[in-house]
């Protein structure tokens, strides 16, 4: 019992390394397959300190270049946390720019604008949270708690 | 053979079930390479002398045996069968245990396939290793080969004649790389002579490879022909352990059945009984295991008529024939008239009864009461222990009639039990064959077939039922035909004995007639003209 | 034995493949659909539905009729699906992810359904029925109650507006058709989802290779006779239990499979006809509740969609109503379930008394020697 | 205490705890502000409305057919008389009567060809059971479109044919059993007396039955073939009786069914109807092989009791919609129970 006899223990670290393997793949899965929201705008400072594009192709990694105009909003949604941001203004000349970004794993959207990356405002980028059923439930907690009613353990919002 | 320990010796195996005594004291010994001839009448404990050499679990649930099994001549006491076969025994039962629709190939290495290791195996087993085809078709054709017999190793078990079968199972037993013991029941029974022929020479061919063989068979002739040894049991001893050399089928066949002589039992001398009660002409019945082949006997009025023989020879094809239970062909008169066979309820409503063999499967219905028990086929054939209601127009159950009617025969037979409303899988198998009676002779049958009357069944209830039964012959006039493996209850009890064998009856002794011509007759040898009762 | 015996007996074996190839010969030239728009739809169906097909094999093959339990497979799939969609997993990676997070859950289930139809012998395929209701009470239990309020959801987008709960319908558009448009192959006018054609060639050599291991073959001893496979010392139970547990997990990749295809989910419904459907398909194929093979899942795949596909049209077109082609198709699925199982059971006893009267024939012969 | 514990082993834990929960439901229900007297007057009505459907399976429980998961065979007979009485304009009693009428010959004829099937497929009645169930079902939903039905209050308004999915009986018999000799007491319980009747009477007469001759044979086939075979009972002339009469009850039924629930429901309705019955009967103590009266009753009244209580007092108590997946689980968890026990029959 004690003993592991060749065969039983190279079993063994094989099947252990499989469990590993397991995890690992699902773990490579979850990083390479996450998904986020990467919204991009391209509007001016409404205090004034930069301007808007007149008008950019913007790309982020393989996806679909996307023509920007003035005020324009629009979304990419990418696979993976890090990606390759392009901007080619479209005006005759200008320079493009190209910058390397990471989005946070458990961030699921992310606001860019483009405007503030061109005239070099940080951060050029934020965490984008929109009003949510989370939220909306939230307040109806925050209503209910008024009038409390019985709850089975941990059920209800 | 040699002087060194002989291969298997039983010693001083003692063997009860509940304080029947089933194995007394057997010793016996097996040499390498020996045949040994292993005969007896049903109960006389083969059956359980090998569940012990195989460690059966239903000996250890039992309490155990005591005595010692030595192979090689170290005592080896097997946890169940698995470890025995590991040892080197196998064992070919009556029964063929194979997987119909795999090949010859596939069953002889069965479960002992060859395999090849694969990437599979590393993660989940050895079960996921893939077949080696060729080598498992190889080790088949060496088991094969070493039977000396024709066998397509490619064949499907269920395309194969019954001869084939019986040698696959035998490669398979002889396949396993230790083997040195084999335990063969009853090989030959299924089988035609010629094929018989071939499976003996092929025990012999195993013999000379040094194999040992235990030959248990009812086939006296064949026992003879190819054992070195013979060993005789009787009521749970060895009566007779012998060369095989010299002996004749009626030596062992007297060895079988002579239990002392005890003519104390008989009572009363042999009867005139006038006309015929009922008539069978070539009757087959279509009973698995207990096939009829061929049946012609008549049995007179008011007469108690013994059938018996070994197992599986027919005799409980019989009964179960002519009252419908099982297809049959043939003719059947009773007082005259034709019955129809396959049909139970002409059986029935010609007048004749049945006390089946099988009590817990076809006697009783085990989940209801002791009163519905009795009552039931008469209630159904002939449509008593109904009230009337409304009139005609409603008959229900009268179940006061069937709680008198139960009562009665509660005390007739003397039926331990709570009252009528007990569950009859409740009562002990002596009180359960008894309610089967009442059930019998609630029908008022003027012919009666008893099957087994007293099997398993306590020696105390065994007498009871006996004494039942005549006092009903008796009292009634009854005519019973009572089917029973038990050669001495049916020569305490009936006016004539017939010995069925393979099918067809061997012979009609008068109960006085000398054991060994029942003992010749049991083993297929035709020796007696039919007796005048 | 003469020509036109085997003939009938090719019919006879073959009742239910024949009927609903005249049935489908009938109505497709009345459904006046084109032969492109079916070949498509065919080809389609084929990649959504065959793997589920292909999970009944191993059951059958140990002699357990056909596993109606391999609804749990679906429900695990499904949880797998909802944990990728809540994680916000793309594509491949998500289903992958929903395969890997429902292969603990489908062996669990499988192991349980293993041992209850282990207790209820002789009846598996009513015992497994019932077995699926029972755990999509659970599933329920599960999915609409303590999903979001024990188990921790992210994703509000899939919870219900009470806030715990998973919503009736999922979108599933982070998967959708991703195994599909994978490795889409345009050949003339169709459009052939290539990788789960490969994933379903893939289980098909799993099958062929699982039959030569010794453990097909121990599925095999058992589905013909579990007596002798026992004194033979084979592990009844344990292999039994084997088999549907593999069967349960390829239902749960299968539904993934089926879903990436339909690209959103009935939360609470999407597994409740599974089993029917791919019982009805290999049946259709030719297949009885003792013996089904790889040809009886793709020829009743292909009939039972061909019939589904068609029938509404035809009913529209004979009775100006696509409701009665509906019923029409489900009623013949549902009788041809019935027919195989009937034709099965009834086959069983011919073959007994066949065997019986083979005896007595010998007897006679026998008799008259 | 063997014979105690002997006694809960037979009757089952599953048994026994849905006996506590039902008690505790009721038990409960006042806490949570749930009327126990309109819970009762709902009770009552379920339980008239489901028992008929519930003794439909004993017979074929009794001869050793299994659960009738083919009760839908009847419930189509069933649903053919209602919807033949309705077209010819039979309101009130005769159109209750007519309905059952009409519906007999269906149900007999239905029941021997059932019944005829089953014995050719013995051992696996009850998954063949379903599947025909569902068959006839669908099959009968091509038929409601296409049967020559034309009394307005059936068919499609728009259409002109095919019947419609929710049949009303108001204005035909409607309540006609629950109304006749109603027990009014207080403002909120109503004691449907002649459904109930009715109920008992189909019972006392189901009893008498099992006590005739043929009754006597058919539990006899159920508890051992073989015994009644050797009896001179032929198992399958007794299994084919024991189909057709369920198929009969089952037709009557769902007439009760309907007149109660006020709508004749048609199409796909009936494909599910045989498992809460099931449930019932199973609840009630009987097993695969052997059913009394009494378990009809029992089993009829807790069930319903606890799909009329469960919404009510569990939702109140957990401020969540459970009750169906409590009565999923139950109604399952119980034919799963019943059908994973050793067969009871000693061999």
């Amino acid at each position: 019992m004690s003993k592991l006899d060749p065969k039983t223990a190279r079993r063994l670290t094989v099947r252990a390394a499989l469990g590993v393997l397991y995890f690992v793949v699902a773990v490579i899965l979850f990083l390479t397959g996450r998904g986020h929201t990467i919204l991009v705008d391209n509007k001016a400072d409404p205090a004034g300190s930069y301007p808007a594009l007149k008008g950019a192709v913007v790309s982020i990694g393989r996806a679909k270049p996307m023509e920007f105009y003035p005020g324009d909003r629009d979304k990419f949604i990418v696979k993976g946390q890090r990606h390759v941001l392009r901007v080619k203004p479209l005006a005759p000349g200008a320079q493009e720019r190209t910058v390397e970004f990471r989005v946070p794993l458990g961030e699921d959207m992310t606001l860019v604008s483009i405007s503030k990356l061109m005239a070099g405002v940080e951060p050029w980028y934020e965490t984008f949270t929109a009003p949510t059923a989370q939220e909306r439930a939230a307040e109806r907690a925050a209503a209910d708690a008024e009038n409390p009613v019985e709850t089975f353990g941990s059920f209800g919002p | 053979m040699s002087n060194e320990s002989p291969l298997l010796s039983f010693e001083g195996i003692t063997k009860d079930f509940y304080g029947t005594v089933v194995l007394k004291d057997v010793s016996f010994t097996l040499g390498r390479g020996q045949i040994l001839g292993l005969v007896g009448e049903n109960g006389a404990g083969k059956t359980t002398l090998m569940s012990v050499l195989f460690g059966m679990p239903v000996i250890s649930e039992t309490g155990g045996f005591s005595g010692a099994v030595k192979l090689d001549g170290q005592a080896v006491s097997f946890r169940n069968p698995f470890d025995a076969l590991d040892a080197g025994i196998g064992m070919v039962h009556q029964e063929f245990s194979l997987i119909p629709g795999f090949t010859t190939t596939e069953n002889i290495v069965l479960n002992r396939e060859s395999l090849k290791a694969g990437p599979a195996v590393e993660v989940f087993g050895e079960r996921l290793s893939v077949l080696d085809r060729p080598a498992m078709r190889a080790r088949a054709e060496s088991a094969i080969g070493r039977l000396g017999v024709k066998l397509d190793p490619e064949m499907l078990v269920s395309e194969m004649p019954v001869g084939h079968k019986q040698f696959t199972e035998i490669a398979r037993e002889i396949n396993r790389d230790n083997v040195r013991l084999l335990v063969l029941d009853e090989p030959t029974a299924v089988l035609t002579e010629s094929e018989a022929e071939v499976l003996l020479t092929a025990l012999r061919n195993l013999a000379a490879q040094g194999i040992s063989i235990i030959f248990i068979s009812h086939r006296l002739h064949e026992v003879l022909s190819i054992c070195d040894r013979i060993v005789t049991l009787r009521d749970g001893h060895v009566v007779k352990d012998t060369e095989a050399k010299g002996v004749t089928v009626a030596d062992v066949a007297s060895w079988m059945v002579g239990r002392g002589v005890d003519e104390t039992s008989r009572k009363g001398a042999a009867r005139e009984l006038p006309g015929k009660a009922l008539e069978v002409e070539n009757l087959w019945v279509d009973m698995p295991g207990e096939t009829v082949r061929n049946v012609s006997f008549s049995v007179r009025e008011g007469e108690i008529f013994g059938i018996g023989g070994l197992a599986g020879q027919g005799k409980l094809g019989i009964p179960n024939g002519i009252m419908g239970l099982y297809p049959a062909g043939g003719t059947v008169r009773l007082h005259g008239e034709p019955v129809t066979l396959d049909a139970p309820r002409a059986a029935l409503d010609a007048g004749m009864a049945f006390v089946s063999e099988d009590r817990r499967g076809v006697g009783l219905l085990l989940d209801e009461s002791l009163d519905w028990n009795i009552a039931f086929t008469a209630m159904q054939v002939k449509g008593e222990y109904l009230k009337t209601y409304l009139g005609g127009l409603v008959r229900l159950r009268d179940e006061k009639a069937m709680r008198a009617l139960t009562e009665e025969y509660v005390k007739l037979l003397d039926v331990k039990c709570t009252g009528p409303k007990q569950k009859a899988k409740e009562l002990s198998g002596g009180n359960q064959q008894k309610i089967c009676l009442a059930k019998a002779f609630a029908l008022k049958p003027t012919v009666l077939f008893v099957s087994e009357p007293t099997r398993g069944i306590d020696v105390g209830a065994k007498a009871l039922v006996l004494d039942n039964l005549r006092h009903y012959n008796r009292d009634f006039g009854t005519t019973i035909v009572m089917v029973s493996s038990e050669l001495e209850e049916l020569r305490s009890i009936c006016d004539r004995i017939a010995i069925v064998d393979e099918g067809r009856i061997a012979g009609i002794l008068s109960p006085d007639a000398p054991l060994s011509e029942f003992g010749l007759l049991m083993a297929g040898v035709k020796v007696a003209e039919e007796v005048r009762p | 034995m003469s020509k036109t015996i085997d003939v009938r007996k090719i019919l006879a074996d073959n009742l239910v493949v024949v009927i609903f190839l005249v049935i489908t010969a009938f109505a497709v030239p009345v459904s006046g659909l084109s032969a492109q728009f079916i070949i498509q739809e065919l080809l389609t169906r084929i990649g959504r539905n065959a793997f589920l097909v292909f999970s009944l094999l191993l059951p059958i093959m140990a002699g357990m009729g056909i596993n109606f339990g391999m609804v749990l497979g679906a429900m695990a799939g499904e949880i797998g699906l909802i944990v990728a969609v809540d994680w916000g997993i793309l594509g491949v990676n998500g289903l992958a992810l929903a395969a890997l997070v429902g292969m603990p859950v489908a062996v669990l289930l499988g192991w349980l359904a293993g041992e209850v139809l282990n207790r209820a012998r002789g009846r598996e395929m009513v015992t497994g029925y019932i077995l699926g209701f029972f755990m999509d009470g659970v599933y329920q239990l599960i999915v609409l109650y303590m999903m979001g309020s024990i188990i921790p959801i992210r994703s509000p987008a899939i919870t219900l507006s009470r806030g715990y709960g998973i919503r009736n319908t999922l979108g599933l558009d982070s998967v959708r058709q991703s195994l599909d448009t994978l490795l889409a192959v345009r050949v003339g006018p169709y459009v052939l989802p290539m990788a789960t054609y490969v994933v379903i060639g893939l289980l098909c050599l799993f099958i062929l290779w699982f039959r030569r291991t010794k453990l097909g073959q121990d599925m095999r001893a058992i589905g013909q006779d579990q007596g002798v496979s026992h004194s033979a010392g084979i592990a009844v139970e344990r292999t039994r239990i084997i088999a549907i547990v593999i069967s349960t997990v390829l239902a749960m990749i299968g539904q993934i499979i089926f879903l990436q295809n339909m690209g959103n989910m009935a939360t609470y419904n999407a597994h409740k006809q599974t089993g029917f459907f791919a019982a009805a398909a290999l049946l259709v194929g030719g297949a009885s509740v003792s013996k089904a093979t790889i040809p009886n899942v793709f020829i009743g795949v292909v009939l039972l969609h061909l019939m589904y596909i068609v029938m509404p049209r035809a009913g529209a077109q004979l009775f100006g109503q696509a409701q009665i082609g509906e019923f029409f198709r489900d009623a013949l699925s549902y009788a041809a379930i019935a027919m195989a199982l009937v034709i099965y059971a009834w086959r069983k006893r011919a073959n007994a008394d066949k065997a019986r009267a083979g005896l007595r024939g010998g007897e006679a012969a026998g008799g008259a020697k | 205490m063997n014979t105690l514990k002997q006694a809960v082993t037979d009757f089952g834990w599953p048994r026994i705890i849905i006996f506590l929960f039902v008690v505790a439901l009721f038990i409960g229900a006042p806490f949570v502000n749930v009327r126990v007297d309109s819970s009762f007057t709902d009770v009552f009505n379920r339980f008239g409305q489901n028992a008929v459907l519930v003794l439909a399976l004993v017979p074929m429980v009794q001869a050793g057919c299994g659960l009738n998961f083919g009760l839908p065979v009847g419930i189509i007979a069933g649903l053919l008389g209602s919807t033949l009485a309705m077209e010819f304009g039979l309101v009130g009693w005769a159109g209750f009567l007519g309905a059952i009428a009409l519906a007999l010959p269906f149900a007999v004829a239905f029941g021997f060809a059932y019944g005829f099937l089953l014995n050719k497929v013995k051992g696996e009645e009850m998954t063949i059971a379903m599947y025909v169930g569902f068959s006839i079902v669908t099959f009968f939903a091509i038929l409601w479109l296409l049967l020559p039905y034309s009394s307005p209050n059936m068919v499609w308004g728009y259409a002109g044919r095919g019947l419609r999915t929710t049949i009303t009986l108001e204005g035909y018999w409607g309540r006609i059993l629950n109304d006749f000799l109603a027990l009014r007491i207080g403002e909120n319980f109503q004691f449907p007396t002649g459904m109930i009747l009715f109920v008992v009477l189909l019972t006392v007469l189901m009893g008498f039955f099992l006590r005739s001759k043929t009754g006597t044979a058919m539990t006899a086939v159920g508890s051992n073939p073989d015994f009644a075979r050797a009896g001179g009972v032929s198992a399958d002339r007794m299994r084919l009786t024991s189909v057709v009469l369920s198929t009969v009850i089952g037709a009557v039924g769902i007439l009760v069914y309907q007149q109660s629930f006020g709508f004749i429901q048609i199409y796909n309705a009936p494909l599910f109807m045989a498992f809460p019955a099931v449930a019932a009967l199973l609840i009630g103590g009987a097993s695969v092989n052997k059913a009394s009266m009494l378990n009809v009753i029992v089993g009829t009244f807790l069930f319903q009791s606890i799909l009329t209580m469960t919404p009510s007092v569990i939702n109140s108590v957990l401020q969540t919609d459970m009750s169906e997946v409590i009565r999923i689980l139950i109604s399952n968890g119980m034919i799963l129970y019943a059908l994973t026990r050793k067969t009871k029959v000693t061999k």
